[in-house]
């Protein structure tokens, strides 16, 4: 990595920083377990407080898309009148959520229907601890550190199912069904989506990734895995089974609310709504993360002379723009129906996940190429790429078409 | 070293015992994947962590949803998921038979004289392994590929449901 | 080609987003309590009595005369009427409940009221704590100034204004063609 | 057109998942929990069943079976109600039969009284009654298609971009009638207030900004593709079984059956006004949604000739009356086309200020019947788009 | 006893409760489900000495290990599409009621 001189600055230095001082008080043997538990502490506080102003950034969101102003009213306790633009709306949920009657269907299977938010939760928080937050805010840099964060990620499906399992609910078994079905679908194009970025870079690694990713010295655009015509595509796949694997629309089936109610959620309340809800942010961080790692450059600013902004704030910005394009397309799409959500993923997503192997391995082959014999690269790349989406595309989308209509006069 | 191992012994054993034993499907599947995490541990323990996650990710993700897949497929009440042995010999027979083999096997690993090495892990990255996989396996690789799509294939045919076949057969 | 729908929708929701920041027009919601929308003039809620002097309750305009009683559809209105001494009859109201739990505020008690007695109102914030007691009205609460009538339904007010004030006239020409003879027969208004 | 023209029955290819999934094919449902089919009650309270009706569908998989509409949670007698008040006493009713298109029920009774009482109407009350129903018919086609993009999985986007242009036009008629929805407008002879031309000035300008309204509401998601593969070819009704079922209104127009009240009978003042009526080809739900958007914009024509016509006047015969209203016995069936369908009035007078009878036929009522015939072979997903479609309120199902 | 010996009396006993439980169910799932287990008792021998190997090759055990994951995990999805199609056939899916092979 070629780090310029600053890249050490005290911002960007700062995290850890804090860490050494605070182990400095342990003695020896105590370092490493209290180095452990401060990440942990740190990533519970700051995903903690970044998931509840997700929530309330997503309803403001999806309140100014459509014409209305969101959650605006809720002020300080002992200060009435107060309104802070809704800042404290998330805080005023959190008390409610907690202080709801946790209701159990009296049929239910208590002990599942405890431990499914619990698991979900806890498999959710799991996927945090391989993604490279900073330089080096990393928790667990391990070597195969992206297939964790993908057996991670799998579980917390079989805690969904447990929650639809253990409700003893029609709709919740419907919902669960669904989940098991949309896991089964969209891993194998996400994972997919994965594989040209592990090839072309070598590595499981999510850290080494990104730093394949640094900039190239005097490169004007960045040398990011988006920015290549395989990266792209990869990219876009990843995104649209990220959406499906953190069950958010249109891919919001597990709990599509119009037909099953709330799905797996149905007979959950209080407290343990609350922890499917933080379960569904936390998926949504992760999985952006992920994608702001291996294909946004993760940390890395986009040019050499916009590195004095700390790493961490680079990647969150990264990270945050995913999940609020992400919620941009709630605001805007409806909902996919368990069949065409399979036929998606297998007859659309698959196929080019697999072309786009080609092309990345075309593109990895022809890394030499220069001068004119560069277009010609492009050229290449990009009709490997447009080509199987128009063809296989049209196929999808074969027989559905706007219509027009006659009129009786 | 060895705490952790036991630890994660108890975990896999225990776990899994429950698992047999149990009467309702669905805890007994899902403990199962308890017990799968427990040998991810194990793998993990012994550092072989790409194996570990490859566990995790093959049975805690795939097999296991496939097993409740089956399982919420193939009954036709609540009540069917609470299921007995056939018969108290058929039970003391399976356990006598796991008993013997038990038995044989630990006599054997006891008389065993077994060297091992140094207590250090031997390392291997992702990198040795798909050079491994790409270089020397690379026959390998290719039959497990295909008997991974045929094993696609006949899962499909198999499982795929044949309307007319359900009519004709209806009693 | 697959996505340009999508990619439309999102452009859509992109400029409504953009809009509800400066556009007035998209941005259409007004915080309650602190801000209202100007109520219209033709709104209604529920009826209430109107009065024409500073005792509400024996300047009602209202005669008793049951009409609406009869005519309100889902029978919300009760009237029992005044009488003196002897027992007869006064045209005055000395019951006049309506209960707006029941009230469907058709106006049709207003439409077929002979005399302009019953108007409807526009006030809206009457939640209250009881659904029985809290939600029937008596005549004390019904009884409102003819000032107030003018004020929330300027232009029908004005109408009826001119009207009773014409009708009065009429009465009063009437009487005095009839000279003395006999004491002024009660001429019933005419219909509205 | 008068009659009713019947597009051939080969454009409508039999959705083959309904053949395979005859009666005898069907298998018995064990019990409350079986393995094979998966008996769920959606509703009475449930998101998407439109207010308290209840669908009992049989599942296979996903897919439905067997499909029962419960209805009658909100029955609140009101054609008895309707045989023990005044006629005047009735008006009110009407408005909560289908609380989204309260002036157009009012009209289609005020039609039928005027019919049993031979009452006159003058000319600018027609203009004005033309006026509201077009109106109604703009706000409950924005409610319907808002409410249908819900049941297809939006989180509420386009339901309130519909709202937002449907809550100009119930300003509209509470500044008119002094009630947003209840409007209770209509009487026998004419209308209960003369719309100021301040008032028209105000619905001309409303009605000539709808079509930009429209155009960006269909760019929102008409030509989504996910839109396209939810709907096209999904709850189809061939135009024979609309026919004999009796739907009515942009349901039967989309299943390609050309029958419009207001071109058929040329009640009011319809004739006067040129447009058009849409005629779909598939009857799936695509075509029912697509029924309503052009609907809305030949009302918009209607609406912008209508104000261009409106002649000066009263809105009220003055020889009407409001008390004592006592039609000569006879019996009288008025009905019009209505936002949903044919919302038509009977009446049957004895001469008493009551009617003898009162009946109610209610589009929303009708079109239901149907559900069964659409859902059989979809899934769950395409029983709650496909009852969307239907337009039902639930007030005027159940009265 | 060496760590070694410890980790391949865990197989050991893990293999045999497998077994004992593939003996004793009679529930489809299950029998398969104690295969299955049998199968990754194997697993944990190749990892175990792999690990304790005196002599250690580089990836043996490891690479042992995936293939045989591989294979399990083709033959849960074969054998669980088995299971529905018996079930499919004779509606439920006791072993010893899946006696013919046609019919």
């Amino acid at each position: 990595m070629n780090a310029p001189a600053n890249t050490n600055s005290l911002l960007e230095r700062a995290p850890v920083m804090i860490r050494d001082w605070i182990i400095g008080f342990f003695p020896e043997s105590l370092r490493w377990p209290v180095g452990a538990l401060l990440a942990i502490a740190a990533m519970l506080a700051v995903f903690g407080l970044v998931f509840a102003f997700l929530t309330l950034a997503e309803r403001k969101l999806l309140g100014r898309a459509q014409n209305r102003p969101g959650p605006n009213r809720s002020g300080l306790p002992f200060f009435r009148g107060t309104k802070l633009f809704g800042l404290t709306q998330p805080f005023a949920d959190a008390v409610k959520m907690l202080t709801k009657e946790d209701i159990v269907p009296r049929a239910a299977d208590h002990l599942l229907h405890f431990l499914a938010p619990v698991l979900v939760v806890a498999f959710a928080l799991m996927t945090f601890a391989v993604i490279p937050y900073g330089r080096q805010l990393v928790a667990v840099d391990i070597d195969a550190g992206v297939l964790y964060f993908f057996a991670a990620g799998a579980a917390t499906e079989l805690a969904i199912f447990m929650a639809g399992w253990a409700s003893h609910n029609k709709y919740s078994l419907i919902g669960a069904m669904r989940a098991l079905a949309q896991l089964i679908s969209y891993e194998l194009p996400l994972l997919l989506s994965v594989v040209p970025v592990v090839m072309l870079a070598g590595t499981l690694s999510p850290t080494k990734i990104v730093e394949a990713q640094a900039n190239v010295p005097g490169g004007l655009i960045p040398h990011w895995h988006v920015f290549t015509p395989w990266g792209a595509v990869g990219f876009a796949i990843f995104m649209v089974a990220a959406l499906a694997e953190a069950n958010r629309s249109p891919f919001d089936l597990p709990e599509g609310e119009s037909e099953l109610v709330a799905g797996h959620l149905t007979e959950y309340s209080g407290f343990k709504y609350a922890l499917f809800f933080m379960a569904e942010y936390f998926g949504m961080i992760g999985l952006t993360g992920m994608g702001a790692t291996l294909f946004l450059g993760g940390w890395q600013a986009p040019c050499a002379f916009l590195e004095f902004i700390p790493s961490y704030l680079w990647f969150g910005v990264k990270m945050l723009s995913l999940i609020l394009f992400m919620m941009w397309i709630r605001a805007t799409l409806l909902r996919l129906r368990i069949d065409q959500l399979t036929r998606l993923a297998w007859k659309f997503l698959v196929p080019l996940a697999l072309i786009n192997l080609g092309t990345a391995a075309f593109w990895s082959r022809t890394d030499s190429w220069s001068g004119p014999l560069q277009f010609v690269r492009w050229a290449i790349a990009l009709a490997l790429i447009v080509v199987p989406f128009v063809v296989i595309g049209r196929r999808l989308t074969a027989g559905l078409a706007p219509r027009t209509y006659r009129y009786a006069t | 070293m060895t705490a952790a191992l036991i630890l994660i012994a108890l975990l896999i054993l225990g776990s899994t015992a429950v698992a047999m034993s149990l009467r309702n499907l669905i805890h007994s599947a899902l403990l199962l994947v308890l017990s799968w995490m427990g040998i991810a541990a194990f793998y993990l323990w012994a550092g072989a962590e790409f194996v570990a996650f490859a566990q995790v990710l093959v049975y805690a993700g795939a097999v296991s949803m496939i097993v409740l897949f089956a399982v919420l497929l193939t009954r036709r009440s609540r009540a069917d998921l609470s299921i007995a042995p056939a018969s108290l010999r058929r039970a003391v027979a399976g356990v006598l038979a796991g008993g013997a083999t038990a038995g044989v096997l630990t006599l054997a690993v006891l008389r065993t004289n077994l060297q091992i090495a140094p207590s250090a892990a031997p390392t291997v990255t992702v990198q040795q392994l798909g050079l491994e996989l790409i270089g020397p396996q690379v026959a390998s690789v290719l039959v497990v590929g295909v008997i991974l799509t045929v094993a696609l294939l006949g899962a499909v045919v198999l499982a795929a449901s044949d309307r007319n076949d359900g009519k004709e057969d209806a009693p | 080609m697959l996505g340009t729908g999508i990619i439309k929708g999102l452009a859509v929701t992109a400029k409504n987003f953009v809009g509800s920041f400066y556009d007035p027009a998209r941005l259409v919601t007004v915080e309650y309590p602190e801000k209202q929308i100007p109520i219209p003039e033709n709104y209604r809620n529920f009826p209430f009595l109107v009065h024409e002097g500073d005792d509400p309750i024996a300047t009602l305009r209202c005669v008793a005369c049951k009409i609406c009683e009869n005519e309100c559809p889902p029978q919300c209105i009760y009237i029992v009427a005044e009488r003196d001494e002897k027992g007869k009859v006064l045209k005055k109201p000395k019951i006049f409940d309506i209960d707006i739990a029941v009230c469907m505020s058709c106006q049709i008690c207003v439409e077929v009221c002979p005399f302009d007695a019953i108007k409807m109102d526009q006030h809206f914030e009457i939640a209250a704590g009881n659904r029985f007691e809290g939600l029937l009205l008596h005549r004390e609460q019904l009884a409102k100034p003819n000032s107030y009538y003018q004020k929330i339904h300027p232009t029908e007010a004005a109408e009826v204004d001119a009207m009773l004030t014409a009708m009065k006239a009429r009465q009063a020409a009437e009487k005095s063609a009839k000279a003395k003879p006999a004491p002024a027969t009660q001429t019933p208004p005419p219909a509205a | 057109m008068t009659d009713p023209e019947i597009a051939s029955p080969s454009a409508f290819p039999e959705p083959s998942v309904l053949a395979t999934h005859s009666a005898a094919t069907v298998r018995p449902v064990h019990d409350e929990f079986h393995g094979d089919l998966l008996e769920v009650s959606m509703g009475p309270q449930h998101p998407s069943t439109h207010g308290v009706f209840r669908m009992v569908v049989t599942l296979d998989g996903e897919v439905i079976v067997k499909l029962k509409p419960v209805f009658g949670y909100l029955h609140r007698n009101h054609e008895k109600l309707g045989e023990n008040t005044t006629y005047l006493g009735s008006m009110p009713y009407t408005d909560r039969l289908d609380y989204l298109c309260s002036m157009t029920n009012n009209w289609a009774y005020a039609l039928a009284v005027e019919k049993l009482a031979g009452q006159p109407v003058p000319e600018r009350a027609e203009y004005v009654r033309v006026i509201l129903a077009e109106m109604t018919r703009l706000v409950n086609h924005m409610c319907l298609v808002g409410f249908l993009f819900n049941d297809l999985g939006t989180s509420f986007t386009p339901l309130l971009y519909a709202f937002r242009e449907r809550e100009k036009f119930i300003d509209l008629f509470e500044s008119l009638s002094g009630s947003r929805m209840m409007c209770n407008f209509q009487r026998f002879g004419g209308c209960r207030a003369n719309p100021s031309p301040e008032w028209l000035g105000a619905v001309s300008k409303l009605v000539d900004g709808f079509p930009k309204f429209l155009d960006e509401y269909e760019q929102l998601l008409t030509g989504n593709e996910i839109l396209l593969a939810r709907t096209q070819g999904v709850g189809c009704l061939s135009p024979e079984l609309a026919v004999q079922a009796g739907i009515t209104g942009p349901m039967l127009r989309a299943s390609g059956v050309g029958y419009d009240i207001r071109k058929a009978d040329g009640y009011g003042i319809y004739p006067r006004f040129d447009f058009r009526v849409p005629i779909g080809a598939h009857g799936d739900t695509y075509d029912r949604y697509m029924m309503r958007i052009l609907e809305m914009r030949e009302s918009v024509k209607i609406l912008q000739q209508a104000l261009r016509d409106i002649p000066a006047g009263p809105v009220m015969d003055p020889k009407s009356r409001l008390r004592n209203f006592r039609p000569k016995p006879g019996e009288a069936y008025g009905r019009i086309e209505g936002p949903k369908g044919e919302i038509g009035f009977y009446l049957i007078s004895d001469g008493s200020p009551n009617p003898l009878r009162y009946r109610v036929r209610a589009p929303s009522f009708v079109n239901l019947t149907v559900i069964e015939d659409m859902c059989l072979g979809r899934t769950v997903a395409d029983s709650v788009v496909i009852l969307g479609s239907v337009d039902i309120v639930l007030g005027e199902v159940d009265r | 006893m060496n760590t070694l010996q410890l980790c391949l009396l865990i197989s050991s006993a893990l293999f045999c409760i497998g077994l004992a439980g593939a003996l004793s169910r009679t529930n489809t799932i299950l029998v398969l489900l104690g295969i299955e287990l049998m199968l990754n008792a194997a697993n944990l021998n190749f990892i175990a000495f792999w690990r304790f190997n005196p002599a250690p090759l580089p990836a043996t055990g490891v690479i042992f290990v995936i293939f045989a994951i591989a294979v399990a995990a083709a033959e849960a999805a074969v054998g669980l599409a088995l299971v529905i199609a018996i079930y499919r056939h004779q509606q439920n899916i006791r072993l010893q009621d899946a006696t013919r092979l046609k019919g």
